[in-house]
């Protein structure tokens, strides 16, 4: 076990997963002598050099489009995009050609490009670098969407992305980064290199994970939001409240299974999200939790997300995204059921 | 036709010229001197025989065979003639409407009526023929072709030393995707990374309804001296010059030299597709002018003068068509419509709980509805 | 009241609107000589002349950047994306300009634009040509989304959107283009040249319409399918059920009041949309209306929609696409409760 | 400095040479020919201040009064140059680093810290300066300049027949920005609708970390013969060539002949923005050379030189320089925070049903909050 933050354990994932496998490239803008700018990449290209670790012209769609001719030919590109709100141009590479070509081939061509995103917001940055767009991205077949909130999760999962011969959105909460934890770094390296480890490691992806058991409240999350509800959770403990919070990992697919568990145990589910909750990852998740939880509720599944309103100027971002005061509130909404 | 910017004539190059003579390039013949007849003979007869395929496929669709078709119908020369250039090494990334070039891959074409007629997106496997899957998305391929090309060029295909190992990508798109900004951008990542890549516009004159001067007002070609690539323009009726400037582009690339663009100066005979309707945008005139110009007449003139061209040949071309689309009638008929659940296949390489449910609901619901129906 | 199908009456529409207004013009690709390519441009060319109808070079975030640039000098362009699979491309300048202009600049900007995108399946067509992208939009505040399912609506509607000085996504549901309805022409016009036009204008597209009344349960649906519920509804009449279905109309903003109105009568909701159903707009719906109406609901809300998959070879979309037997058994399943 | 493709200074239009000695150009000298000495003392106050405004405000976001600031510093030539060859009907399209050209739209400098200060993301009217807002998207902005110069044009603002009441859009963007789709496009649609408008990239040799020749293997003016539009490389760091250059674009696109494109090749002597970090990507030689070639001191050389720069001028723009700076320092610590509802505001122009639901909910629960801790 190694303390690590969550941008160093990215960090020390991406430089596992280059030295296991020499089609593993980093391709982005300012990824390279830089080191990206939240240094994520850092070292890298002093150890791998420019061709492993390459600076690209600045076009997103350039560099998923391009990403995707190199991963047809083996490769496994590793491609950083700058901040969230920058991931637009690049919308059409990733949800018409990067996410269906498996499918339109039949099989025939796998693309395993990965797609790093700091998102979210809460570090006071300008217009655009603080955006929640994952929902535009799960909504699309062909991708798998992931988010990880530790430092343990941020060095599995990116090695598992790099693995996993399906697209993977890695969204990254760029507010979590120095963030520190323990982490294991044998574990996923054993499981990568058995018979099989591609496999396990997406399926291991795909699941979240019961961050604290409860059986009064489910409190689901994801990202940056996971250490909101777990603060909340810690809080409600001392007021008699029981909170489970789910670290969902992955939007893409959905864990439903470990959601509706915990829905059916507790009774009453909040999802707390950055994004603006109209049409985002949230009524998803409350709309497969009441259809298979129906009957289990108490009380409607509550939402606490963004507003539909564009990201404000910093000095109103604290009031724009669930905060503590709200995630409270929603509890004590819910538990008046 | 005295066009000027983007559909002028100026400046192609040409070694046959449109009454079938032979014309001589200081630069572009040493390109075309390893022809052989028989070689001006295969070009002859996949000429012929994309031809026939695209006019059986008109009318199946017009039988309703198939839901839509997009006719090569006068672009025979560029594509044929760029296709014979690529060899073993090299990697093509098609727009989709190169069914001739897909036949100089080797494709059996009825195959690609499969796209058309409902079944599914992509009918080869593109590595088995060097020949990628059609692109609907105007230019996004490029980048594709873009990125293949640089992961060619890693892998110690370009400038090895042994130029028969080298290989190269040649990437089709139109005028009008021109406009595009992948194509802009793969035009420039091609350049900064000097990838190994054959930007293959040909320029139809169309995009759709709109002539090329809504994409550019000058020849488009141009657009490589914005980037700093090497770019030609040749006569895309004339296969012979076609053959010669994709052979000389490819062999550029190859040897390391970075991306070429090519322009292929043509037009299309046909409608865009069987959903279009020409008259609405071009006249009569400007078709007659054009019919002239057919590639396969040029060539079979020249062919003719030359005395390469022997009747018992051209019969047993002609009998190859009529077999070609007779087959392909009879075949598209033979196809099965895929199984329901094929809709959930290949989605992703690996199981993904959202669409393993929604077929395990989907396989819950066919069940019990045929059973209610039993 | 004039016969028109939809396709001719939204072509009447933006006749009518740049009579009213010279300000008013059209961009696209095909959109001009040829008249688009399901002609509902037809004629405008040849009688507005190609400074009011351009055919655009192939570029979609070219024309919506273009038209965005325009719109700051007064202008009101409606732009055509030739197909739902092709606006893509234009997705940045959607998002990140054209949905947020009018908030970073404090209502200074004022972007009255239209989107219209031929959308959604059911006529046999190649990859990309049946695609329905609405909630990628949706989630998106800034811009407004609406869908016409009848000619009365098209008619109406496209004057409104254009008439509104928000942005506006039109969905035209193509495969319902060459069907047929009454139009009345005059009420529109009257509205819009009443003080206050634009904004009642902008105020009704941003209502719901009970399209048939019922009491057992309620069918939500909006542009193509429109017509698919109420087809249920008259078939399960005769078994004694009684339907009530709602066009939507608008998606952003949802008519949350008219859906919950009657979700709270009938305590049974279905919507049906022909996106898929994973993180689509029937998430948005379905986690509203059990918000709302909690405590009157006997079944969940259920979705019949797309599956997670690309949209796939047309021989399939039968399947793919809600049809009258899903959404029956939908029907079923929620009267069960 | 010896080198090629995009970082060389070969052609560059120059009319002060480094050492601040005037120089003539055949073409473009007669275009700064009516540049007095009062215009040059203004261009070397608007210089002066520009900079004393950046540096205080990079000071302002050290002591943490701002999130992130964006200097320009090295560019006030470029800036100074081209704005002040703006006049009336003219419009402007600023990309982020436009402090300078802010400056000669009448922008009251501090005004811009609001939107690093997190205040909002735009902080004019950009109609009453012709001065659009910031855009932080990389090229989106090139994609508006070309609309709205479109617009313009079926205004009659062009080519009237009254050269003073015509006018034209100035776009600037960095050399990284040439590589996106968007700038492509723009380049297009302007060339295709002959719009009136000169797209102005400051090559400042840097794209962040990234270095011109990751966006280019040939100068970036060359960008404009690919689409058939002029182009012109200017010393970006010699004010009187950036003026005289620009008032010669300006003119010609006001005039009807459509877009221009110029580069002003220039250096960004500080870092990308505050969290930048310009030792772990260029040399200290690197910016020792470029301090040579300061444009201020060039300017300030000449000036001197030529007796038009009278001590007590400088010491007057010292003084209003300082009191620039400390009017911005006092300034930015006034402005209250935005209320807390201001997010719900100009969302849409007209009511929105789910803007005005969530800000009801969110005026209950501020009150119930309130109350409750109250
Ligand atoms: C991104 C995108 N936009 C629009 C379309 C619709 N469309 C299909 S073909 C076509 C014209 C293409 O013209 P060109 O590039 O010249 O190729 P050609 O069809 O002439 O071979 C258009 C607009 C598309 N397929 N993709
Ligand atoms: C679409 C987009 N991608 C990435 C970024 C992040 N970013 C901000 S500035 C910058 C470099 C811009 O370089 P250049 O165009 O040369 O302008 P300069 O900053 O040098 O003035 C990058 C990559 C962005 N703002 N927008
Ligand atoms: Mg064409
Ligand atoms: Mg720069």
């Amino acid at each position: 076990m190694t303390t690590m933050t969550l941008a160093g354990a990215i960090n020390a994932g991406l430089r596992a997963a280059m030295e296991r496998d020499s089609k593993v490239l980093l391709m982005g803008e300012d990824i390279g002598p830089l080191g990206g700018v939240f240094r994520v990449t850092d070292g890298l290209w002093k150890d791998f050099g420019g061709e492993r670790v390459m600076d690209t012209p600045l076009a997103e769609s350039g560099i998923v489009g391009t990403a995707i001719g190199m991963s047809m030919r083996g490769y496994r590109p590793v491609v950083e995009i700058q901040f969230d709100g920058f991931i637009f141009p690049a919308f059409d590479q990733i949800t018409t050609s990067l996410a269906k070509m498996h499918y339109r081939s039949r099989g025939a061509i796998t693309l395993p490009v990965v797609i790093r995103v700091p998102f979210a917001g809460g570090i006071g940055a300008v217009e655009h670098h603080s955006e929640s767009p994952e929902a535009l991205f799960a909504h699309t077949a062909g991708l798998r969407i992931v988010s990880p909130a530790t430092p343990q999760d941020g060095f599995d999962m990116i090695q598992q992305a790099i693995a996993s011969p399906d697209p993977v959105m890695f969204f990254e909460p760029k507010a979590r980064y120095w963030d520190k934890g323990e982490v294991d770094t044998d574990r996923v390296a054993a499981q990568l290199s058995s018979e099989g480890g591609a496999s396990s490691a997406t399926d291991e992806m795909a699941h979240a994970r019961v961050a604290r058991e409860g059986s009064d409240v489910t409190i689901v999350a994801y990202g940056p939001t996971v250490r909101l509800a777990l603060q909340a959770a810690a809080l409600l403990d001392g007021e008699g409240a029981s909170v489970e919070v789910i670290d969902l990992r992955t939007i893409s697919p959905l864990d439903t299974e470990t959601v509706v568990r915990s829905a059916r145990k507790t009774g009453r589910v909040i999802v707390v999200h950055e994004a603006p909750s109209a049409f985002g990852t949230g009524a998803e998740i409350a709309s497969r939790v009441t259809e298979e939880a129906f009957f289990h509720l108490h009380a409607p599944v509550l939402r606490v997300g963004g507003f539909h309103a564009p990201y404000p100027g910093s000095k109103l971002e604290h009031d724009y995204l669930p905060n503590l005061d709200r995630v409270l509130d929603a509890v004590d909404r819910v538990l008046m059921h | 036709m005295s066009a000027t910017g983007p559909l002028s004539d100026e400046g192609l190059i040409r070694l046959l010229d449109r009454t079938g003579a032979r014309l001589e390039d200081p630069f572009f013949s040493q390109y075309a001197k390893d022809l052989t007849d028989d070689d001006l003979r295969r070009f002859w007869r996949e000429m012929t025989l994309t031809r026939a395929f695209d006019n059986e496929a008109t009318s199946l669709q017009r039988q309703g065979e198939l839901g839509l078709w997009v006719p090569a119908l006068g672009q025979e020369a560029a594509q044929i003639g760029s296709g014979n250039a690529v060899r073993k090494p090299d990697f093509v990334f098609p727009s989709y409407r190169e069914h001739g070039v897909a036949l100089t891959r080797g494709i059996d074409l009825p195959v690609i009526l499969k796209m058309f007629r409902g079944i599914e997106h992509g009918s080869w496997v593109p590595s088995e023929h060097s020949f990628h899957l059609y692109t609907l998305v105007i230019g996004a391929h490029t980048l594709h072709a873009t990125g293949y090309a640089m992961a060619m060029d890693r892998d110690g295909l370009v400038a090895s030393g042994k130029p028969e190992n080298d290989g190269a990508v040649i990437c089709y798109f139109g005028d009008g995707a021109t406009s595009q900004g992948d194509v802009n951008e793969a035009l420039i990542f091609a350049a900064v990374n000097n990838a190994p890549v054959v930007f293959f516009c040909q320029n139809n004159q169309f995009a759709i309804s709109e002539p090329t001067t809504r994409q550019s007002r000058v020849p488009l070609a141009d657009r490589g001296k914005g980037v700093g690539i090497p770019s030609v323009r040749v006569d895309g009726n004339d296969v012979i010059a076609s053959y010669a400037v994709s052979n000389w582009a490819l062999q550029y690339a190859r040897s390391g030299a970075g991306p070429v663009l090519v322009e292929a100066f043509t037009y299309r005979m046909g409608a865009h597709t069987t959903s279009d309707d020409p008259t609405r945008y071009r006249t009569r005139a400007d078709e007659a002018y054009w019919a002239e110009r057919d590639p396969i007449a040029r060539l079979t003139t020249y062919m003719e003068n030359a005395g390469i061209l022997p009747d018992e040949y051209r019969e047993e071309v002609a009998q190859e068509a009529k077999g070609l689309g007779r087959r392909t009638r009879e075949l598209v008929k033979t196809w099965p419509a895929p199984s329901k659940t094929e809709m959930f296949e290949h989605v992703y390489a690996e199981p993904h709980a959202t669409v393993d449910a929604e077929r395990a609901w989907f396989e819950r619901y066919e069940r019990s509805f045929l059973e209610a129906h039993s």
